[in-house]
C-alpha cells in the first residue's frame, strides 16, 4: 500500500487512531450495556413492586374466619310432620335456628338493635350451610350439632387486623359491645382462621365471606379456550398468507393497514361490534363465554398477526430458496422450514395477545359479561363472567373485605396466566435457534 | 344440539377413513411406486378427506343455523290461533316457555295442556330433524368422499388441489380482518350519523372544548355542553407519547440486552417475566397509577415548586408505558434473535463493539419487525382505558403539559357508554362518533406509517 | 336463540350491589336459578331493556334515576309497552374528607360557590363571573384556608346529576337574583346552577368510589363525593362532612333531614312476568320486609329504606303490577 | 466429444436486435436439446442483467458457464428453474423450453419443474435442521422412499456421492449450519442429488472445496452426466475444461461465445473470450 | 524469501502430550513473530476441532493455510481475533500472543484487537445496507475519518483495491445483498481493508472470484504485506504458492506441517502433506 494514511493526517496510523478512540467507545459500550441491564431491571422491578403489593394485600384472603356454633335441630322447627320430605326440609327456617343458637350463646343480649348486631356475627351463608347439612343427613334432626360456619366479613376483617380494635368506636364498623362478644367467642375458641376453600370452589357472592372465584375462573377458561383455538390458527394463517403467498398489491396493502388499524381500536369498540353483530345479527346468547371468546378473538387477532408477520419476515430468504430449489412447493417450504423458524415469534405474539385477552374487561361490558352470576358456568353457552371482570366488580364493592379478595383474585389470574404461558414459553424455547 | 359432538366425531372418523383409503388407492394406482404419482400419497389422502369433510360440514353448519327457526315456525303454526295472534315478541316468550319445557328447565308457572302438547310436538320435530341431519350429513360425506376417491389417478394433481384449498382457507383467514373492520364501522356508523345530526361534524372535529356537562337539546343553545373532540385527541396523543417514551426505550433496550448480552438463563427467565406485565389486569395498573405514582409525582412536583394536578397525564402515561413494555421487548427480542449470526460476525470481525454492532447492523436489519412491535404498542396505548380513568381523570384539557389532567378518546367512549344519561342523548351517541372518528384517524395514520416504513425499508431490503 | 330459564337484569352500577344481594338471597332460598345481573349503567341498561320484548332482552333494568319520558316512548316504539316502576329506596350522597383532614361544616351555598363554573360577583353586583375562588377560605372566611379540590363523578354519571340537582341547584337558589332567573329564563338558570367549573378544582374521578376513598386518604386536602355505603364501610379512613349542620348518617338520611340523597329504581317488563321463570317470586323477594324493610338486609348494605307509607304504596303497586303511564 | 452440434446453429446466432446487445458466436444450438432458451432477458428493476440470450443445454451434456464476477451467470442459471420468481423486482422474458415445454408459460407448475431441475446455490444454505433432515427433505416431499430404511439408504448414498459421509456419519443429528463452509457446500450438493433431478444447476459448487473434494464432485458430475444434464457455473477454467463438453462465456449480461470446451479454451472465436481466458481482461 | 526462521524452531516442534495428537513438522516458529500461538485447542461442545496447535505468523508475512475441508482452518483462523467468542458452545484454550500480548487474557479488549486483526469470512456476509455504508462501516465506528469527504476517499480507495469500484460506482446506494456472489465477496474484502488492520485474516477470499478478480486480490495481498501480516485460507495450492511465504497444512484438527511455501510444495516433509498436495489423499 503506497499511501495508507491518505485520509488521515500525517503521522497518525489508523491503529493509533483506533486506540485513541477506544476509551470513548468502551465507555459507550459500557453505557449501552448498563442501559440494557437497567431497562430489564426497571421492568422487573416494576413487576415485582406490583406483585409484592398484590400479594401482600391479597394473601390473607386464602384464610377465612370461621365460627363454631351449636345448633339445636328441633324436629318441630324443621319438619313438624316428620315426612322428611326434601321440599319441607328445604323450606324450613334455618336462619331462626342459627339466631336461636346465637341467643343461647349470649343470653344476656336484649333489645332489637343489639340482637340484630348479634345475628350479624355469622355470615348469611350459615343458614344455607346448615340447610345443606340437614338435607344431606336428615338423621341429624332432633339432635344438637356443633358446626363451623363462616363468620361475617366484619368479624373476619377484625380477626385479620384490617379493622383496628383500638380505633375510636365511631371510626370502626364494629362497635364496642360487638367487640366484647367477639372477644368472648375468641376466648371460648369459637373463632378460628381456616383455609378458605370456598374461595376456590364457589361462585360469586355479595357476601365477601362466601364469595368465590370458581365461576369467574371457569368463565375465563371457557372464554380463553374459544379465543385461543380461534385466534392462534386464524392469526397464523392470516400472517402466513399475507407474508408468504399474497401477491403484493393494493388489496394486500389494504389488509395490512387494516390489521394494524384494528390493533388500535379501543377494546370497548370490539364490545360494540360483538353486540351489534354477534348478538343482534347472529343471535348468540348474551353473557356467554362463546361470545366473549369471539369478541376477544377479534381483539387479539391483530396482535398475533402482526407478531407473526414480523417473525416470518425475519426468516432469511435463503432458507426459502433452498427448499424451493429442490422442488418443494411454496406451501411445503413454508410449512417445513419457514414456520418452524418463525414459531418463536408467533408464540410470543400469542402469549402477549392472550395475556391481553385475559386481562380485558371493557369489551365484555357490552356483551353482558360484566355481571353478577352466582352459578358456576358449565359450558360455553352458560352465562358467565371472567376473572378481570370479577376483579373489577370486587374492586368497586363497598365492603372492605373485598379488598383482599380482589388481590387474591388477581393472584389467581396471574397464576392462570403463568400456567397458560408456561407451555408457550417452553415451546418457544424449543424452536428458538440462531443460524 | 347435544348430539352434534357425536355427529362431529362420526364425521371425523369418516374423514380419517377417507384419508386412509385415499392414500391406499394412490398406492394402488401407482402399483406401489410412489414416484410414479404426481403427488405424495398423503396428498391424495388429504384430497379425499377434504372432499368428504367440507361439503358435509357446510351442510351441518347450515342445518344447525336454520333448524331452530324452522322448527320454531312449525311449532308456532301448530299453536291455537289465539296464541298465534300475540305478535312476534310475545310469541317469542311463549316459545321460550315451550323450549324450557322441552329441555326440562323450570318454567314460569304450571304448564297447561296446550303448552305440553306443543312441547311434545317440538321434541318430536327435534328428534326427526336430528335423525335427518345424521343421515344427510353422513350420506353426503360418503358420496362426496367417494367422488374425491374416484378421481384419484396417477397424474391427478392432488397436491395442487389440496394446496389451493388451503390457500383459499388462508385467504379467508386474512379477510377476517376486513370483515371485522366492516363490522366495526357498521356498528358505530348509524349512531354516529344520528349524533352528527344534532352536533355539526365540523364542531365535533375542530371544536376546542369538550364538556358533555349538560345534555344538548334544541332549546339549550346557550349551555356549555360542548362536543369538540380536539382536546380528547390531544390528550390521547399526549398520554400515548408519554407511554411510548417509557415503553420504547425500556422495551427496546431490554430486547437488545436480552438478545445480545444476557446469558441464555437470564433471558429464559426475564423474558417471560416481562411478559407477565402485559397480563396484569389494567385495574391493577389503574390503582397503582392513581394511588402510588400520581401522589408521588404530585409530591415531588411540589418539592420542585411545580404545580402538579393530583391527576396527571404523566402518572397515567408512565404506568401505561410500563404495561406495554413487553409488546416492544418480547416481539423485538424475537426479531433481533432472528437476525442471521453471519451479520453479527461481519461486524465483530472488523472490531465493532457489541453496541455498535447492535445499533448499526442488527437494529437496521431487524427494523421492520421492530417497527411492527412499536406500532402495536402505540395501538395498545391508544386503546387503553382503565389506567387513564383512574389516574388521569376525565376532565378534558387542551394542554401539552404532562403535569395536568387530560382525558383520552377511549376513556370518554367508555364513560359515555356506561353512564347514566338517556341512551339517545348526544352524550351517548358521542361515544359512537368518537369511536368512528378514532377509527378513521388511526386508519389514516396507519396508511402514513405504511408509506413511511416502506420508504425507509427500501434502503435495507 | 336458546331458551332462558333465569331472570336477566341489567342497569345501574349504583343499584347493582343491592339488586345482587336480593338475587343471591332469591337464588339460594328458592328453586329458581340466581338471576343474572349486569352492571351496564342506567342509560345502557334502559337501552337494552327498551330494545324489545322477548327472551333475548332483559326482564328488569335497574336505574339510579327515574326513566325519562323520551326513553319510555322509545320503549313503547319497540313494543315494550307495559313497564312497572319500582322505587326501592334512597342512596345518600356524602361529601367526605380524609380523617387526616381538618374537617369542616358546609352549606349547599358554599358548595355551590366553590364548585360552580360561574358564581355571583363577589363584589355584590348581581352578575355572574367566572369562579374566582381558590380556597375554601375565599368562599367563607370561617372555613379553613385549603385549596378547593373536590373529587367527584363525571358529567356522564347519575350520581353527578343527583349532586347537581340536590346541592348545586339548592345552593344557587340561595341567591335571589338567580332564583328569579328561573321564571324569566329557565335555561339560563339551569346553566348558572348546574354547570360545574372545569378549571381543575373539581376533579372528575371515575365511577370507582373505592378509588376516590383511597385518593382522599392520600390527599388530606381534597374532598370527595360518593355513595353513603362507601362512607359507611370506610369510617376509619374518611369522615363525612355535615351539610347544613346534618351529618350523613343512616338515621339522618332515612328520616330526610340529611338533604343530599336520591331515589333508586328498577323497572320491570310486565310482559315477561308470566313467562320468565321466577319473575314474580323475585319481585316478591325484593319488596319483602326482610329485604326492603327498615331493618331488612338491604338497609344493612347501605340502602336507605323508603319511609313507611311510601313503602306500602310501592309494595302494593308491585303486587298489582301497576304499569307506568 | 460425444454429441453433435446443430448444423444451423453452428454459425453465429443472431439475436433479435437491441443496440447495446452483443451477438453470440459459436454453437448456441445443439441437436437434441433438453433445455432451449431463446431471447431470454432479465431485469432487476432498471438493471438489465441478462441481455437477449439464446442457449441450448443438450441431453447428457455438462455445460460450463464462465465469465467475470457479476456478469450474470447466476442470474441466467436461476432462470432455468424459475428461481428468479422469488426475487421481487426481477423480471424474466423470453422463451425457455424444457423438453419442448415452455417453463415460463402460465400453466406450468413450478414445483415439479424444480424437482426436475434442481439447484445448488452459490452461497451454501443448509436448513437449520439436522444433517439427516437436510438430505432427507427432498426425497420426503417427493415421495421417493417408501420406508425409513429406503430413506436411510438415499441419505447415505447422497452424502457419499457428495464425499461428506465419512465426516458426518457419526453426527447426522447435528444441525447442518454447524458444519464448516466446505462441508455445508457438500451438504447442499447431497441435498440436491438426493432427489435425482433430470437437470442439475450448480452455482460454483466447488468454490469452498479442497482439491480432493473437488475431484470427487467432478467425478460425481461425470457420473451424473450419463443420465442427466448439468449446468455448472465455475470460476476455474481448469474445472470447466475438466468436466464440461461445452462452455459458455458471459460478459456483462451478454453471452459472448458458446463452443465446445476444448475449442473455446484453445481457439476462442471472440476477442473478449480470448482476453478473458488468457487473463488479459480488465 | 525475506525473513528468517527461528533457529530453535527449525526442528519439529514437540507439542505437549496428548495421545491422539500429531506432532507438527517444519518451521513452527519465526524470528520476529507478530502472532505466536502455543498449544491452542478448540472444542465445539464435545468435538475437538483444533488439537494442540502451535504456530507463528511473522511480520510482513503471508501465511497460507491449506487442508481438506472441515480440517479446522476456519476455526483456527477465528481464534486469532477471538471470533470464536461469538459461537456459544465453542471453547478455546492455549496461548495466542499478538505482539507479545496474550489475546485470550481477561483484560484484553476484543474490540481494538479485532480492529488490528480484521477478518474476511468464508461466506460473504455484506450488511443489508447500501454498498457505501458497508464499506464506510469500519472507518465510521473507529472514527478514522474526520469528514464525509475523507470517508468518500476511503470508500473509493477500498473498493478500488478490492477491484469492485468500476462495477458499483454508479450504484453505491444499492443494498450490498443485491450484488452477485463474487461482488459480495469483494465487498467484504473492501470492508475489511477500509480499516487498515495490521493483520488480515482471509478465509478463502477468492473462492467466488473469477481469475481476474483473483489476480487483483492477490496483488492486493502482495501490497498489504509490505506493512501487515496476512493469514489466508485457500483451497487453491496455486494460490498459496503464488501469494504466501509460508504454508501450513492442517489435517483433521492437527497442524501437520509448516514450511516455507516453496519447500512445502516441492519437498513436503510429512507423508500426509505429500499425499494431499499430490492429490493422493482420501
Ligand atoms: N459451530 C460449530 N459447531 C459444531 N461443529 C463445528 C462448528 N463449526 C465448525 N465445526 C466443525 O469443526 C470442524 C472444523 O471446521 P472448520 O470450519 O474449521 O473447517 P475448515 O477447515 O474451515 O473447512 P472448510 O474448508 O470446509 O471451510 C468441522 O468438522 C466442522 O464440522
Ligand atoms: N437481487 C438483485 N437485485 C439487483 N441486482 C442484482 C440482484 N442480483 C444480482 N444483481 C446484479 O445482476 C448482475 C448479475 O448478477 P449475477 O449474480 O448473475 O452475477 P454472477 O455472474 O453470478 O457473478 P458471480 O460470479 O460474482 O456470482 C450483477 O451486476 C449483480 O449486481
Ligand atoms: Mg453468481
Ligand atoms: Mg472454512
Ligand atoms: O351506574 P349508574 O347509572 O348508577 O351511575
Amino acid at each position: 500500500m503506497t499511501n495508507p494514511g491518505k485520509a488521515l493526517p500525517e503521522g497518525a496510523t489508523s491503529f493509533a487512531r483506533i486506540q485513541a478512540g477506544m476509551a470513548k467507545r468502551r465507555a459507550a459500550e459500557r453505557r449501552f450495556k448498563m442501559l440494557g441491564r437497567l431497562a430489564v431491571s426497571v421492568g422487573l422491578l416494576f413487576l415485582s413492586v406490583l406483585l409484592i403489593s398484590i400479594v401482600s394485600k391479597g394473601y390473607t384472603a386464602f384464610w377465612q374466619t370461621q365460627m363454631r356454633i351449636d345448633v339445636v335441630l328441633a324436629a318441630e322447627d324443621i319438619d313438624p310432620e316428620g315426612t322428611r320430605n326434601a321440599e319441607t326440609l328445604r323450606k324450613a327456617d334455618y336462619s331462626s335456628l342459627i339466631k336461636q343458637s346465637m341467643r343461647d350463646m349470649f343470653p344476656e343480649v336484649s333489645g332489637r338493635r343489639d340482637k340484630f348486631a348479634l345475628y350479624g356475627l355469622v355470615s348469611n351463608g350459615a343458614a344455607f350451610d346448615l340447610r345443606d347439612k340437614v338435607m344431606a343427613d336428615p338423621s341429624l334432626i332432633g339432635t344438637k350439632v356443633s358446626l363451623w360456619v363462616p363468620a361475617d366479613d366484619d368479624v373476619d376483617m377484625l380477626m385479620k387486623g384490617h379493622i383496628d380494635r383500638n380505633a375510636a368506636e365511631d371510626d370502626r364498623r364494629i362497635k364496642d359491645n360487638v367487640l366484647g362478644w367477639i372477644n368472648q367467642l375468641e376466648a371460648e375458641d369459637r373463632l378460628e382462621l381456616r383455609f378458605n376453600i370456598d374461595f376456590f370452589t364457589k361462585g360469586d357472592s355479595r357476601d365477601p365471606e362466601l364469595a368465590g372465584i370458581r365461576g369467574a375462573l371457569m368463565g375465563t377458561i371457557f372464554t380463553l379456550i374459544v379465543t385461543l383455538s380461534l385466534s392462534f390458527p386464524l392469526g397464523v394463517a392470516a400472517a402466513v398468507y399475507l407474508e408468504e403467498f399474497a401477491p403484493k398489491n393494493k388489496w394486500t396493502d389494504l389488509i395490512e393497514v387494516n390489521i394494524n388499524n384494528l390493533a388500535a381500536v379501543p377494546s370497548i369498540v370490539f364490545g360494540l361490534l360483538g353486540l351489534a353483530v354477534f348478538i343482534n345479527v347472529f343471535g348468540l346468547p348474551r353473557s356467554a363465554p362463546l361470545l366473549g371468546g369471539l369478541v376477544l378473538t377479534l381483539m387479539t387477532l391483530p396482535t398475533i398477526i402482526i407478531a407473526s408477520r414480523a417473525a416470518l419476515k425475519s426468516v432469511p430468504p435463503s432458507i426459502r430458496d433452498a427448499a424451493l430449489g429442490i422442488g418443494a412447493s411454496p406451501m411445503q417450504a413454508t410449512l417445513y422450514h419457514v414456520i418452524p423458524l418463525a414459531l418463536p415469534g408467533m408464540l410470543t405474539g400469542t402469549i402477549i395477545g392472550m395475556a391481553q385477552a385475559l386481562g380485558e374487561t371493557a369489551p365484555l361490558l357490552m356483551i353482558g359479561m360484566v355481571a353478577f352470576i352466582a352459578d358456576v358456568p358449565q359450558g360455553v353457552f352458560d352465562p358467565s363472567t371472567a376473572l378481570p371482570v370479577q376483579i373489577y366488580l370486587w374492586a368497586d364493592s363497598p365492603e372492605r373485605a373485598y379488598v383482599e379478595r380482589t388481590s387474591a383474585a388477581i393472584m389467581v389470574l396471574l397464576g392462570f396466566l403463568a400456567l397458560m404461558n408456561l407451555v408457550a414459553v417452553l415451546l418457544r424455547k424449543r424452536f428458538e435457534r440462531r443460524w | 344440539m347435544t348430539q352434534t359432538p357425536i355427529l362431529l366425531v362420526l364425521l371425523l372418523a369418516l374423514t380419517s377413513a377417507a384419508y386412509y383409503f385415499g392414500c391406499k388407492r394412490a398406492f394402488r394406482v401407482a402399483d406401489g411406486k410412489i414416484r410414479k404419482l404426481h403427488s405424495l400419497p398423503g396428498y391424495y389422502g388429504l384430497y379425499v378427506a377434504l372432499w368428504a369433510a367440507l361439503p358435509a360440514l357446510l351442510i351441518l353448519c347450515a342445518w344447525l343455523l336454520f333448524q331452530g327457526s324452522i322448527i320454531t315456525r312449525m311449532v308456532v303454526s301448530s299453536l291455537p290461533d289465539a296464541i298465534q295472534q300475540l305478535g312476534p315478541d310475545r310469541l317469542n316468550l311463549v316459545v321460550n316457555d315451550i323450549r324450557n319445557l322441552v329441555s326440562g328447565n323450570i318454567v314460569s308457572g304450571e304448564p297447561d295442556a296446550i303448552m305440553l302438547a306443543a312441547a311434545d310436538y317440538y321434541r318430536g320435530l327435534l328428534s326427526v330433524s336430528r335423525n335427518m341431519l345424521f343421515a344427510i350429513v353422513l350420506v353426503v360425506a360418503g358420496l362426496s368422499g367417494w367422488y374425491g376417491y374416484s378421481k384419484i389417478r396417477v397424474q391427478h394433481r392432488a397436491r395442487n388441489g389440496v394446496e389451493s384449498i388451503i390457500n383459499w382457507l388462508l385467504v379467508a383467514c386474512s379477510t377476517v380482518a376486513i370483515l371485522t373492520t366492516v363490522g366495526i364501522v357498521l356498528s358505530v356508523l348509524f349512531e354516529s350519523i344520528r349524533f352528527f345530526q344534532s352536533v355539526p361534524i365540523t364542531e365535533f372535529l375542530f371544536g376546542l372544548e369538550w364538556s358533555p356537562q349538560i345534555a344538548l337539546r334544541a332549546d339549550q343553545a346557550g349551555s356549555s355542553g360542548a362536543f369538540g373532540a380536539v382536546p380528547l385527541f390531544a390528550g390521547t396523543l399526549l398520554i400515548t407519547f408519554i407511554a411510548m417514551t417509557v415503553a420504547v426505550p425500556i422495551g427496546l433496550m431490554s430486547a437488545l440486552y436480552l438478545a445480545e448480552y444476557a446469558s441464555a438463563r437470564v433471558r429464559a427467565i426475564a423474558k417471560p417475566l416481562l411478559e407477565v406485565l402485559a397480563g396484569i389486569p389494567t385495574v391493577v395498573y389503574g390503582f397503582f397509577a392513581a394511588l402510588t405514582v400520581a401522589p408521588f409525582i404530585r409530591e415531588s412536583g411540589g418539592f420542585l415548586g411545580l404545580d402538579v394536578a393530583s391527576e396527571s397525564a404523566l402518572a397515567a402515561g408512565l404506568v401505561m408505558g410500563m404495561m406495554i413494555i413487553p409488546f416492544v421487548s418480547s416481539l423485538s427480542d424475537d426479531v433481533i434473535n432472528a437476525v442471521p449470526q453471519s451479520l453479527r460476525e461481519g461486524a465483530y470481525g472488523m472490531g465493532a463493539t457489541s453496541s455498535e454492532t447492535i445499533r448499526r447492523v442488527i437494529l437496521p436489519a431487524a427494523l421492520p419487525g421492530i417497527v411492527g412491535a412499536i406500532l402495536l404498542a402505540v395501538s395498545r396505548a391508544i386503546g387503553e382505558t382503565m389506567i387513564v380513568v383512574m389516574a388521569a381523570g376525565l376532565a378534558s384539557n387542551l394542554t401539552a403539559n404532562p403535569l395536568e389532567a387530560v382525558t383520552t378518546v377511549t376513556v370518554q367512549i367508555v364513560t359515555l357508554l356506561v353512564g347514566d344519561q338517556e341512551f339517545d342523548s348526544p352524550k351517548t351517541l358521542a361515544a359512537f362518533a368518537l369511536g368512528l372518528v378514532l377509527f378513521v384517524v388511526t386508519l389514516a395514520l396507519n396508511f402514513v406509517a405504511l408509506y413511511i416504513v416502506r420508504k425507509y425499508r427500501e434502503q435495507y431490503d | 336463540q336458546s331458551s332462558r330459564d333465569y331472570i336477566s337484569i341489567v342497569g345501574s352500577s349504583t343499584v347493582y350491589p343491592f339488586a345482587t344481594v336480593v338475587a343471591e338471597q332469591f337464588g339460594k332460598a328458592t328453586k329458581f336459578k340466581t338471576p343474572k345481573i349486569e352492571s351496564t349503567g342506567s342509560g345502557g341498561g334502559i337501552k337494552l331493556f327498551c330494545a324489545g320484548v322477548g327472551v333475548q332482552h332483559p326482564d328488569i333494568t335497574n336505574a339510579s334515576r327515574a326513566i325519562k319520558k323520551s326513553e319510555l316512548e322509545q320503549c313503547a316504539a319497540n313494543g315494550v309497552k307495559e313497564v312497572v316502576e319500582v322505587k326501592i329506596g334512597y342512596d345518600g350522597l356524602s361529601i367526605a374528607q380524609s380523617k387526616a383532614g381538618k374537617g369542616m361544616q358546609l352549606t349547599r351555598k358554599e358548595v355551590f360557590l366553590a364548585l360552580a363554573k360561574q358564581v355571583p360577583n363577589p363584589n355584590g353586583t348581581q352578575t355572574l363571573v367566572d369562579n374566582p375562588y381558590k380556597t375554601w377560605k375565599d368562599v367563607n372566611a370561617a372555613l379553613p384556608a385549603i385549596k378547593i379540590e373536590v373529587l367527584g363523578p363525571p358529567p356522564t354519571s347519575g350520581t353527578r346529576d343527583a349532586f347537581v340537582e340536590l346541592v348545586m341547584d339548592e345552593g344557587c337558589d340561595a341567591f335571589d337574583f338567580i332564583k328569579a332567573m328561573k321564571k324569566a329564563d329557565k335555561n339560563a338558570h339551569k346553566a348558572a346552577c348546574q354547570t360545574i367549573r372545569e378549571d381543575g378544582a373539581y376533579v372528575e374521578a371515575g365511577e370507582n368510589d373505592n378509588l376516590i376513598v383511597q385518593k382522599l386518604e392520600a390527599n388530606p386536602a381534597a374532598l370527595g363525593i360518593f355513595g353513603f355505603s362507601f362512607l359507611d364501610q370506610n369510617r376509619d379512613k374518611v369522615r363525612g362532612l355535615a351539610i347544613e349542620g346534618v351529618q350523613p348518617e343512616f338515621e339522618t338520611i332515612s328520616n330526610g333531614s340529611y338533604p343530599v340523597s336520591r331515589p333508586l329504581f328498577f323497572y320491570v317488563k310486565k310482559a315477561h312476568v308470566a313467562v320468565i321463570p321466577g319473575m314474580k317470586e323475585y319481585l316478591d323477594e325484593f319488596i319483602s320486609k326482610k329485604a326492603m324493610g327498615e331493618e331488612g338486609y338491604l338497609a344493612e348494605r347501605g340502602l336507605i329504606p323508603l319511609p313507611k307509607d311510601e313503602y306500602m304504596s310501592v309494595s302494593k303497586g308491585v303486587t298489582a303490577l301497576d304499569v307506568m303511564k | 466429444m460425444a454429441f453433435k452440434l446443430d448444423g444451423a446453429a453452428g454459425a453465429a446466432h443472431v439475436t433479435t436486435v437491441g443496440r447495446d446487445v452483443r451477438e453470440t458466436v459459436g454453437e448456441v444450438r445443439v441437436n437434441d436439446p433438453r433445455v432451449r432458451c431463446t431471447d431470454v432477458n432479465v431485469h432487476y428493476g432498471d438493471k438489465h442483467a441478462i441481455k437477449n440470450i439464446s442457449l441450448d443445454v443438450g441431453k447428457g451434456e455438462v455445460l460450463a458457464m464462465i465469465g467475470p464476477s457479476g456478469c450474470g451467470k447466476s442470474t441466467f442459471l436461476r432462470c432455468l428453474n424459475r428461481m428468479n420468481d422469488t426475487v421481487r423486482e426481477c423480471r424474466v422474458t423470453g422463451e425457455i423450453l424444457l423438453d419442448g415445454e415452455d417453463i415460463n408459460s402460465r400453466h406450468i407448475d413450478v414445483v415439479p419443474l424444480r424437482a426436475r431441475v434442481a439447484m445448488v446455490f452459490q452461497k451454501p444454505n443448509p436448513f437449520p435442521k439436522s444433517i439427516y433432515e437436510n438430505v432427507a427433505f427432498g426425497p420426503r416431499i417427493h415421495g421417493l422412499c417408501e420406508s425409513k430404511a429406503d430413506l436411510d439408504v438415499v441419505v447415505e448414498s447422497s452424502l457419499r456421492k457428495a464425499n461428506l459421509w465419512d465426516e458426518v456419519k457419526d453426527r447426522l443429528d447435528d444441525v447442518g449450519t454447524g458444519l464448516s463452509g466446505g462441508q455445508q457446500q457438500r451438504l447442499c450438493i447431497a441435498r440436491a442429488i438426493a432427489i435425482e433431478p433430470e437437470v442439475i444447476l450448480m452455482d460454483e459448487p466447488c468454490s469452498a472445496l479442497d482439491p480432493i473434494s473437488t475431484a470427487k464432485v467432478e467425478q460425481l458430475i461425470e457420473e451424473l452426466r450419463q443420465q442427466f444434464s448439468i449446468v455448472i457455473v465455475t470460476h476455474s477454467m481448469q474445472q470447466a475444461a475438466r468436466v464440461s463438453q461445452r462452455t459458455a462465456y458471459f460478459h456483462m449480461g451478454d453471452l459472448i461465445e458458446v463452443s465446445e470446451t476444448d475449442r473455446l479454451f484453445i481457439k476462442p472465436r471472440h476477442q473478449l473470450t480470448e482476453d478473458y481466458i488468457t487473463g488479459r481482461f480488465g
